[in-house]
């Protein structure tokens, strides 16, 4: 069955092909149906191939699966070949998964689209580079579906290309990507001369082996990091995430919540073992995530577009996974970015639900009331939050409270960071519900009258998310030894790695009671954030716009999110096509093409004067036979004489 | 005692009295009998030298050039005489139809 | 060398010739009957090279297929045609886009057809002879005769605003490289000559010979001046874009996918091996051109207005990353920058053909004149889509490839280099998706786009081959790559052990290293280093 | 006495061509040219080239100084009568000129010494029996080709002449 | 009593000039008593005379002697030239017959001095003896001024003639200065008195003064800078035919002797001639080719490019090797065929009163008149070093004779200046094929003699361009007699 996990990747990429060349007349529902199916088929093959991995013995839960040379080129050899281990397994499985709930909740969500066909041509196209980038048993392979996921969020963000603003906010994002992916191809340049290989296993394998490996082991992984920031939207590298917001609500649930985004923490667990050799790149991958964490979350605080809320949300998530596995608990990171897969696609697809129903409407500050009016988008919605904000026993919980904990073993000021971002998550999250959903109706008549609830083909795969962001956390329930499936699962994948940091510094093991008290703490910062929402939005709506009264700085700087793309344009984008004019007006066109024609010029106008000498005149051209005469007899005279 | 170099240097200076007149008279005319006089000046130095190396060779060759020039002078004239019907000008500062 | 019942490389290389011959008698009037004649030899031609192919012995190192003739005996000049891992793909690429071109112009050129389908046809004889000739002679030849039907081509067909200024520049700016090229082959016949006892063109034999230094040097200089304006490399590149834009739309794509890659060829035919010790000291200053080329290309092309000016700065670019993989001289650089040659060749061509279509619509080629295209041409967005992508580098196709193993086999040797070249293929992303998006996405602003028609049948057909290829390349690559493995390797050792012999006995081999040794960071950081001190040494000991 | 005559032919021979130059009626430079001939004749003379000198009188003073004469008169030229040419450059041709002569002077002076330029036997090569008798014998036996080939040049001047002086074709 | 001593008469050596002389007279007589239609009758004569001087000079190849007392020699040197001015002159006249008509210049004295010239120059190239390669000269010399001056109507013709006769004149001159001085100097006036004198060393500086002399005699009559000045203009105003028979045939017949005077003279040639040859050579290419980019008269500029090629066939002297000199050879054979072409074209395309000599007169050629565009544009890639044409593999050759001989920067500036040729070469072909002309012309009317020529020159273009391996062979062994 193992042998069969190709299907997994083709299978979409049969749809892919079915949908791109041969559906010209299909009608939605066929084409729709097909794009689903065909991700669902390979849901299936995964759930199979899991349940025979769960019946291998836990050592030996590690498959690759050769599809054929893809390159050889003197002693560089690459082959297309697949990895089945638990990890690549766990993503599989969410992709898959989730992927197809969203094909799903597409049909319905897109019906009636212009470019109904495109839309899920390119839906299957990503998932077929998703599932490469995760089964990929080497690092080219993996780079491969690393692009093509990057192309297809392009292609999708700009799915609306008369839009001017949606087909730049797909250039941006495949632009900043590109810029992540020359980190990671360098990191893979360095890995190849470092190991003349490039598939994962017999890399991880080498690796410890080689003599002092710290800085070169450091130089790779802090490339390959790059990659991950540009891909996981970190800083400095997260830009595009919210303008990438102009595509379909089911993209940025699907790539940008669930599966793409999360691409970045996925490589660096892979490559936990040469993180692990280099203690300065996993401080500098807990840093950098903790910062986003904070940083997404304060932007997050202010905006009042619930996508754009949600995005930032995502970035700040996204950081969380990376702090995680920056403190060496990539178990965690991944947990978190399961079950951050499971509520984040929940909150947009209902946020998308939501733009259904205000037919089309994004703006919190023109919602409100509508519970009533469409009850069970609002009920999954509010299940989303509630697990994001880390309720027990919502799936957000468990995989964020151990985070925490794994940060406060790394070092406080981490957990700190992580707890101040929680806050601020359950703050902003039930602050969009309140706004959306409760308080007084601020909907614009015009949408008003025509409210109302999503059918249920996007209903029912908002509730399936629902579930499982309320169950989902209990695989990896924490303290009961043994309760912690997921951990376990993930064991052999990062035990190699947990061996080489514990060798580092003896991991200490906290008490059951600490275990407990975080956990009550981190649910009593839930309670914080939700307190503060309502309060603010709910009991005293005035207040708000009182704080940005009190200190309007410190919000107009936040609101414009630190004016970090306008500093972007000014210093790279801007700069650089001024210099290239430059470059190509001035330099090119004068200097290096003027010398060319120069050149010729000169000859020419050379020539003209030696014709000048031609005065058609006798005696002058008596004269320079003359001359010549006298010349040479001058000559031998000299010589001889 | 006249030597062989009295000759040479005569017809040299000739030999120059004839390009003098090719460079400076405007007088197609004259300029005709300029070469003629180059001519000559070579005529004198062949002389000379069979002279001082008692062999006919250059007496004949004396013979043959002063044929060319005949022959020259006649087609000379008769291009001078045709240009002078059609430009009515034997000024050879004036024939540059063609220049450059 | 086996020798076969049937001369196939002179039939591919003569039959457009024999087309021409026919075609001078058909009646200049009937222009479709002149069409299919073309057609008919250009497909010809490529079923001849798909033989190429099929006799090609993909695990052999030597030449194959070898025709050889005693042409001008007296001077040691014979016909000697042969094919093997480099040449075979550029040949065959060559052949395979004959059809295509005519095809492509089919509706386009409308006037004097006859004149033009004979200067393509003779083009393609010359181009095929370029990558065939085992001759310097007969190579030289084939070279300076693709001169005229490419500046006829520029020059009749081009439109009319700077044709005639284009077409000369570039015949000029070609004939001083070459013919000081002519004069370095002459000297080293003469060295080579002395040396080996036999004086003779015959390209294996001259491999043979361990020209001086310093006669090194010079020679090298020359064929490097002649190549490099073909390529063209950076500082001799600005005959490209007048070329691109002014010629018509197959004269480019003949351009860009086959013309500039003679120059490319002849780097790894002739310049390196005949010269390896002038050519691998040069490598340091080769490689910083090479990389300006990748960053000024992607740079100037970003701020074109002009979608053909664009492509043309963008071929500056990628054919740097030929130049830098080719210089790099590791075996995936090698077969990267041949495997460049082709993808280049396909993509750009391509791009070439796509620009010629809308152009064909609307007669302009200025970006701010169009935006929107893909709701009026979606088969057409696709399509154009694809091969942006391709030439962008994008994975899965054939660009990808070529620069992916480029830059490894860089990375190797020169890391620098490899990091600097790498930023390439960010700028590529931009000007590339930015023409896309300014070209095709936004609302159809300009009343003249909203009438226009999708491909064609007859065009989609012509982009159709291409495509495959593309694809194919991308998916894989080993076709393509297993060929060529046994030649380069095979150059690449030729050449370090003649570059030690000469060098040794010249009293450097000190500083003869080697470069597949550095293959730790460490090693190649300063190996780089390393290189730029041999050759500058060895300048300074010229200068004596 | 044959210093004395070569002085003296000397100076007409240089005189005359002198006016030739740069007197400026031409008339009077083809009487100075006829002049000159002869003084070139006189010359040959003094050289033992009695043949020469007579077919310089007969060829040159004659035919060829009447057919320019003729020439000017036909022309009319005797109303113009151009001056010479005042060029800004003419002194670079005078110069030129001096500088040529000096270059000719030094291999003349370099390559004979000795003033002896009349060796018995060499009078007696150029002159026993007669100068005449010996020229024509090289002249049709020796240079018996030329000779035929000098009858085709004046074939083909005097073709050329007619053609060109006519006004008609 | 004198004794006459008959000379050795050899007829056989000079059949072929004495066929010509005989064609020429028969021509003469024929006009003078034909009333119309002389010009077809005296081209047909001459056309014979030609024919059967080619068959005369067939069995000269192989032969190896001196003739008329050391006037004349009779080898495969002179066999080659014969050979090469009997192509000239028979192209000529085919090229000449319709353009006569169209000229209105009803004159058979046309041919008679065509034929007399080319027996000159055969004289002049098989001249064993300064005399008669002097008497050659003249009669080459003074038939081409009255053909250059033929033309009656027009006034640029005579003026080219007179300038052509002045300078002429002047150069032949300085040359018989020369000659005067090399026979003071003790060398006699055969070249193998002269050999003698030079190869037993102590060479005088009068002899050598005389030899440079001799040096700028034949520069004169080659258009080697800067004694081309009368080319231009000469060549400009003369008859387009008679142009083309000028820069092949006076030009080849030039070379000839020049090369003659100078290796039998010498052995090889001592440093001081070649470094005058070198500047020579130099100076000539370089203002041949930059001068011409610049014409718009067609004729002036293939004036000055022939006085570029003069340059390049210098560098075929400076090498001074047998191979170089085969290799100059090889050149003036494919120049012969590649410039006659030319020039019957221009000859064609001029019309009536070679009204459209101008560059912009050949405008929309290729349109109106397609394979008389093409055929020029032949002769043209030729001229310019195209391969696979004559003129390339010329070019190589005599590049590779310089290069053995170590004159690289000489070769260079031949290369440099021969890129720069190709620029006003390919205006001619952009002016036919890419330009568009303002107004219609007169259709061009071809004769068949007219088109055997070109199409004659144009096969031999290509043919001898791509299977050079004879001619190179009989080159190289026409110049055995030489070293």
């Amino acid at each position: 069955m193992i042998d069969l996990v190709w299907l997994i990747p083709v299978l979409p990429l049969i749809g892919f092909l079915i949908n791109g060349l041969l559906a010209r007349r299909l009608n939605e529902q066929t084409i729709g149906w097909i794009g689903s199916l065909s991700v669902g088929g390979s849901f299936v093959v995964a759930l199979l191939i899991f349940r025979e991995l769960l019946g291998m013995d836990p050592a030996t839960r590690v498959r690759e699966v050769v599809v054929y040379n893809w390159m050889t080129a003197g002693d560089f050899s690459v082959n297309f070949a697949l990895l089945v281990d638990p990890l690549s397994m766990v993503m599989m499985l969410v992709v898959t998964g989730v992927g197809f709930l969203i094909h799903v909740y597409s049909i319905g969500y897109m019906h009636g689209e212009l470019g109904f066909r495109r839309f899920f041509t390119y839906l299957n196209l990503f998932v077929f580079n998703m599932l490469l980038l995760v089964c990929a048993n080497n690092f080219l392979l993996m780079f491969v579906g690393w692009e093509g996921v990057g192309l297809c969020s392009y292609l999708l963000i700009g799915y609306y290309y008369e839009k001017q603003s949606a087909s730049d906010a797909g250039k941006k994002a495949f632009v900043v990507n590109r810029v992540g992916d020359f980190g990671f191809l360098v990191g893979i340049f360095l890995i190849f001369v470092t190991f003349h290989t490039l598939d994962f296993n017999a890399v991880f394998k080498a690796a410890p082996t080689i003599e002092n490996p710290e800085a070169l082991m450091t130089l790779i992984t802090l490339c390959l990091f790059v990659g991950a920031t540009g891909k996981s939207a970190q800083i400095p590298l997260y830009t595009w995430l919210p303008d990438a917001m102009e595509g379909p609500t089911p993209v940025s649930a699907l790539i940008h919540a669930a599966t793409m985004v999360t691409a970045g923490v996925y490589m660096v667990a892979r490559c936990s073992v040469l993180y692990a050799l280099a203690p300065t790149s996993l401080l500098v991958v807990a840093i950098i995530g903790g910062l986003t964490a904070l940083y997404a979350a304060t932007i997050g605080i202010t905006q009042f577009d619930i996508k754009r809320v949600l995005a930032y949300s995502t970035i700040s998530q996204l950081g969380y996974m990376f702090m995680a596995c920056g403190v060496g608990a990539f178990a965690t990171g991944i947990f978190h970015l399961m079950t951050h897969a499971f509520f984040k696609a929940l909150l947009f697809l209902a946020a998308g639900s939501v733009m259904h129903a205000m037919s089309g409407e994004l703006d919190m500050r023109k919602m409100g009331a509508l519970r009533h009016k469409i009850p069970y988008t609002y009920w999954t919605y509010l299940f989303g939050t509630l697990a994001i904000a880390g309720f027990f026993p919502f799936a957000g919980f468990f995989s964020k409270d151990e985070i925490l904990m794994y940060a406060l073993m790394r070092h406080p000021a981490f957990w700190v960071m992580g707890a101040l971002a929680a806050v601020m998550t359950a703050f902003y999250m039930f602050r969009s519900v309140f706004m959306t959903f409760c308080g007084e109706s601020r909907v614009e008549p015009h949408a008003a009258h025509h409210l109302h609830e999503s059918p249920p083909i996007i209903i029912v795969p908002l509730m399936i998310l629902a579930c499982l962001s309320l169950v989902g956390g209990f695989i990896g329930f924490p303290i009961v030894p043994g309760w912690n499936h997921f951990g376990e699962w993930l064991t052999p994948v990062f035990a190699p790695a947990k061996a080489i940091i514990e060798h580092g510094h003896h991991g200490a093991h906290l008490s059951v009671n600490v275990e407990l008290l975080l956990m009550a703490v981190s649910v009593g910062i839930a309670v914080v954030g939700l307190l503060g929402a309502y309060w603010a939005y709910i009991a005293d709506t005035s207040i708000p716009d009182k704080v940005i009264q009190g200190l309007p700085e410190p919000h107009r700087l936040v609101y414009n999110k630190y004016w970090m793309d306008e500093v972007y344009d000014f210093f790279f984008v801007n700069s650089i096509v001024g210099f290239s004019r430059l470059l190509w007006k001035r330099f090119d066109d004068l200097i290096v093409d003027g010398i060319v024609n120069g050149a010729a010029w000169l000859t020419r106008g050379f020539g003209q004067v030696l014709s000048w000498f031609q005065t058609g005149l006798v005696k002058d051209y008596a004269l320079s036979i003359l001359v010549g005469l006298v010349a040479v007899i001058g000559y031998l005279v000299l010589k001889m004489g | 005692m006249v030597t062989l170099q009295h000759y040479l240097i005569l017809s040299a200076a000739l030999f120059g009295l004839g390009v003098a007149g090719v460079m400076m008279r405007r007088n197609l005319i004259i300029v005709l009998m300029s070469l003629e006089l180059m001519l000559n000046a070579v005529n004198l130095t062949f002389v000379a030298f069979s002279r001082y190396l008692g062999g006919l060779e250059g007496q004949v060759f004396v013979l043959f050039i002063m044929v060319v020039a005949a022959a020259e002078v006649a087609v000379g004239l008769g291009i001078a005489v045709a240009l002078f019907r059609q430009k009515g000008t034997v000024n050879i500062n004036e024939i540059n139809l063609m220049k450059w | 060398m086996e020798s076969l019942p049937f001369p196939i490389l002179t039939f591919i290389t003569f039959v457009p010739v024999v087309a021409v011959l026919i075609l001078l008698f058909v009646n200049r009037k009937s222009h479709d009957l002149l069409r299919s004649i073309a057609l008919i030899a250009m497909l010809a031609d490529f079923v001849g090279s798909l033989f190429v192919y099929a006799w090609f012995d993909s695990s052999s190192a030597a030449m194959q297929l070898v025709e050889s003739h005693p042409w001008i005996p007296t001077w040691g000049i014979s016909y000697k045609m042969g094919i093997d891992g480099i040449s075979l793909f550029l040949v065959l690429l060559t052949t395979l886009l004959g059809p295509i071109v005519i095809l492509a112009s089919w509706e386009d050129i409308r006037v004097k057809v006859k004149e033009f389908l004979i200067s393509l046809l003779v083009l393609q004889t010359g181009m095929v002879g370029v990558f065939l000739a085992l001759d310097l002679f007969l190579f030289y030849v084939f070279w300076e005769i693709v001169l005229i039907p490419m500046y006829v081509l520029i020059g009749i067909w081009g439109n009319p605003a700077r044709r005639l200024y284009a077409a000369i520049k570039f015949v000029l700016y070609t004939v001083v490289g070459s013919l000081l090229m002519l004069v370095a082959i002459l000297v080293l016949y003469l060295t080579a000559g002395k040396e080996l006892g036999e004086y003779t063109f015959d390209l294996l034999k001259l491999y043979q010979a361990h020209v001086p230094l310093q006669a090194q040097f010079w020679m090298f200089m020359a064929f490097f001046l002649a190549f490099a304006i073909k390529v063209p490399m950076f500082p001799f590149h600005t005959w490209l874009p007048d070329a691109h834009t002014e010629a018509p739309t197959v004269g480019s794509v003949v351009l860009a996918a086959v013309l500039l890659k003679m120059g490319t060829y002849g780097f790894v035919r002739f310049a390196i091996p005949l010269f390896p010790n002038a050519a691998l000291d040069a490598t340091w200053w080769i490689c910083w051109l090479a990389l300006i080329g990748i960053v000024y290309g992607a740079w100037v092309a970003m701020v074109q207005s002009d979608v053909k000016r664009l492509v043309a700065f963008s071929s500056v670019s990628h054919l740097g990353f030929v130049m830098l993989g080719m210089f790099a001289f590791t075996a995936q650089g090698l077969e990267g920058s041949i495997l460049q040659m082709i993808n280049h060749g396909l993509s750009t061509g391509a791009l070439f053909l796509i620009v010629g279509m809308i152009y064909e619509r609307r007669h302009t080629r200025l970006i701010e004149e169009f935006g929107g295209l893909s709701k009026v041409m979606p088969v057409f967005a696709v399509l154009f889509m694809v091969f942006t992508l391709s030439s962008i580098g994008l994975p899965g196709l054939n660009g990808f490839i070529g620069e992916f193993l480029i830059l490894v086999g860089t990375f190797k040797v020169f890391p620098w280099y490899a990091v600097i070249g790498a930023t390439g293929v960010i700028f590529a992303a931009v000007y590339m998706l930015w023409m896309f998006q300014r070209v095709m996405f936004g609302e159809v602003t300009n009343p003249k786009n909203l009438v226009l028609k999708d491909l064609s049948a007859r065009e989609v057909v012509v982009l159709l081959p291409i495509l495959v290829f593309v694809v194919w390349i991308g998916v894989y690559p080993n076709t393509f790559l297993k060929p060529m493995e046994p030649s380069v390797k095979k150059l690449i050792e030729q050449v370090e052990t003649k570059r030690k012999a000469v060098a040794e006995r010249e009293g450097s081999a000190d500083r003869v290293v080697n470069r597949e040794a550095g293959t730790t960071v460490a090693a190649s950081l300063d190996g780089t280093r390393l290189h730029g001190k041999t050759a500058h040494e060895e300048r300074s000991e010229w200068s004596k | 006495m044959e210093t004395i005559l070569f002085y003296i032919l000397a100076v007409i021979t240089l005189g005359s061509a002198f006016f030739v130059i740069f007197l400026r009626r031409p008339i009077h430079n083809v009487l100075f040219m006829i002049l000159t001939m002869i003084g070139l004749a006189g010359l040959f003379v003094v050289l033992q080239a009695e043949f020469i000198a007579m077919v310089q009188l007969i060829v040159y003073a004659g035919a060829v100084m009447v057919l320019f004469l003729f020439v000017i008169m036909l022309l009319n030229l005797e109303a113009v009568n151009l001056p010479t040419d005042s060029r800004s450059y003419r002194w670079l041709g005078g110069l030129l000129i001096m500088v040529l002569a000096v270059e000719l002077m030094i291999p003349i002076f370099r390559s004979f010494s000795g003033p002896e330029l009349t060796a018995a036997q060499a009078a007696e090569k150029l002159s026993s029996p007669n100068n005449t008798t010996l020229i024509a014998g090289e002249l049709f036996t020796t240079y018996l080709l030329p000779f035929e080939i000098a009858s085709v040049l004046l074939l083909a001047a005097m073709i050329g002449a007619v053609i060109l002086s006519r006004t008609k074709p | 009593m004198v004794q006459i001593k008959l000379p050795e008469i050899i007829l056989t050596g000079i059949c072929p000039a004495l066929l010509l002389c005989g064609a020429g007279i028969i021509a003469l007589m024929v006009g003078l008593f034909l009333r119309k239609g002389t010009i077809g009758v005296s081209a047909v004569i001459s056309l014979v005379g030609v024919a059967l001087g080619f068959l005369a000079n067939m069995p000269l190849r192989t032969m190896k002697q001196i003739a008329f007392n050391g006037m004349l020699t009779v080898d495969a040197y002179s066999w080659f030239f014969n050979m090469l001015i009997l192509i000239a002159a028979g192209l000529t006249i085919l090229i000449s017959t319709r353009y006569l008509f169209d000229q209105g210049l009803e004159s058979y004295e046309y041919f008679v001095l065509l034929l007399f010239c080319s027996a000159g120059m055969m004289f002049m190239v098989a001249g064993n003896h300064l005399l008669t390669i002097f008497i050659g000269l003249e009669t080459l010399s003074i038939s081409v001024y009255v053909l250059t001056g033929i033309m009656p109507a027009s006034a640029k013709a005579r003026e080219s003639a007179l300038k052509y006769l002045i300078l002429g004149a002047f150069s032949s001159a300085v040359f018989l200065y020369g000659a005067a001085l090399l026979y003071g100097s003790g060398a006699s006036l055969s070249l193998d008195g002269l050999a003698k004198y030079f190869k037993g060393g102590q060479v005088s500086l009068m002899a050598s003064a005389g030899m440079v002399m001799l040096i700028v005699g034949f520069g004169f009559k080659v258009a080697a800078v800067p004694f081309h000045m009368w080319t231009p203009d000469v060549y400009e105003g003369a008859p387009a035919p008679i142009t083309g028979f000028m820069s092949v045939g006076v030009k080849a017949a030039a070379f000839a002797a020049f090369a003659r005077v100078l290796f039998e003279a010498s052995g090889e040639l001592p440093a001081i001639w070649t470094n005058i040859l070198w500047c020579l050579a130099a100076l000539t290419m370089i203002l041949g080719n930059l001068a011409a980019l610049v014409q718009e008269n067609i004729k002036r500029m293939l004036a000055y490019s022939s006085i570029a090629h003069a340059g390049y066939l210098l560098i075929g002297m400076v090498a001074g090797t047998p191979e170089g000199t085969s290799s100059m050879l090889y050149y003036l054979l494919a120049y012969t065929f590649t410039n006659l072409g030319a020039f019957g074209i221009v000859a064609l395309v001029g019309r009536q009163g070679e009204a459209n000599v101008m560059l912009d007169d050949y405008r929309g050629l290729s349109r109106t008149h397609p394979m008389l565009a093409l055929t020029m544009s032949l002769f043209l890639f030729s001229l310019a070093g195209i391969p696979p044409l004559a003129g390339f593999v010329a070019k190589f050759a005599i590049f590779k004779s310089a290069l053995t001989q170590g004159y690289i920067w000489l070769v260079i500036i031949g290369v440099l200046t021969s890129a720069a040729s190709v620029f006003y070469y390919f205006r001619v072909v952009m002016k036919m094929y890419m330009e568009a002309p303002e107004e219609e012309l007169a259709a061009v009317e071809f004769s068949p003699g007219m088109v055997l020529a070109l199409a004659v020159a144009a096969v031999v273009i290509i043919y001898i361009g791509v299977f050079p391996t004879t001619y190179l062979g009989l080159a190289a062994e026409s110049v055995k007699p030489l070293f």
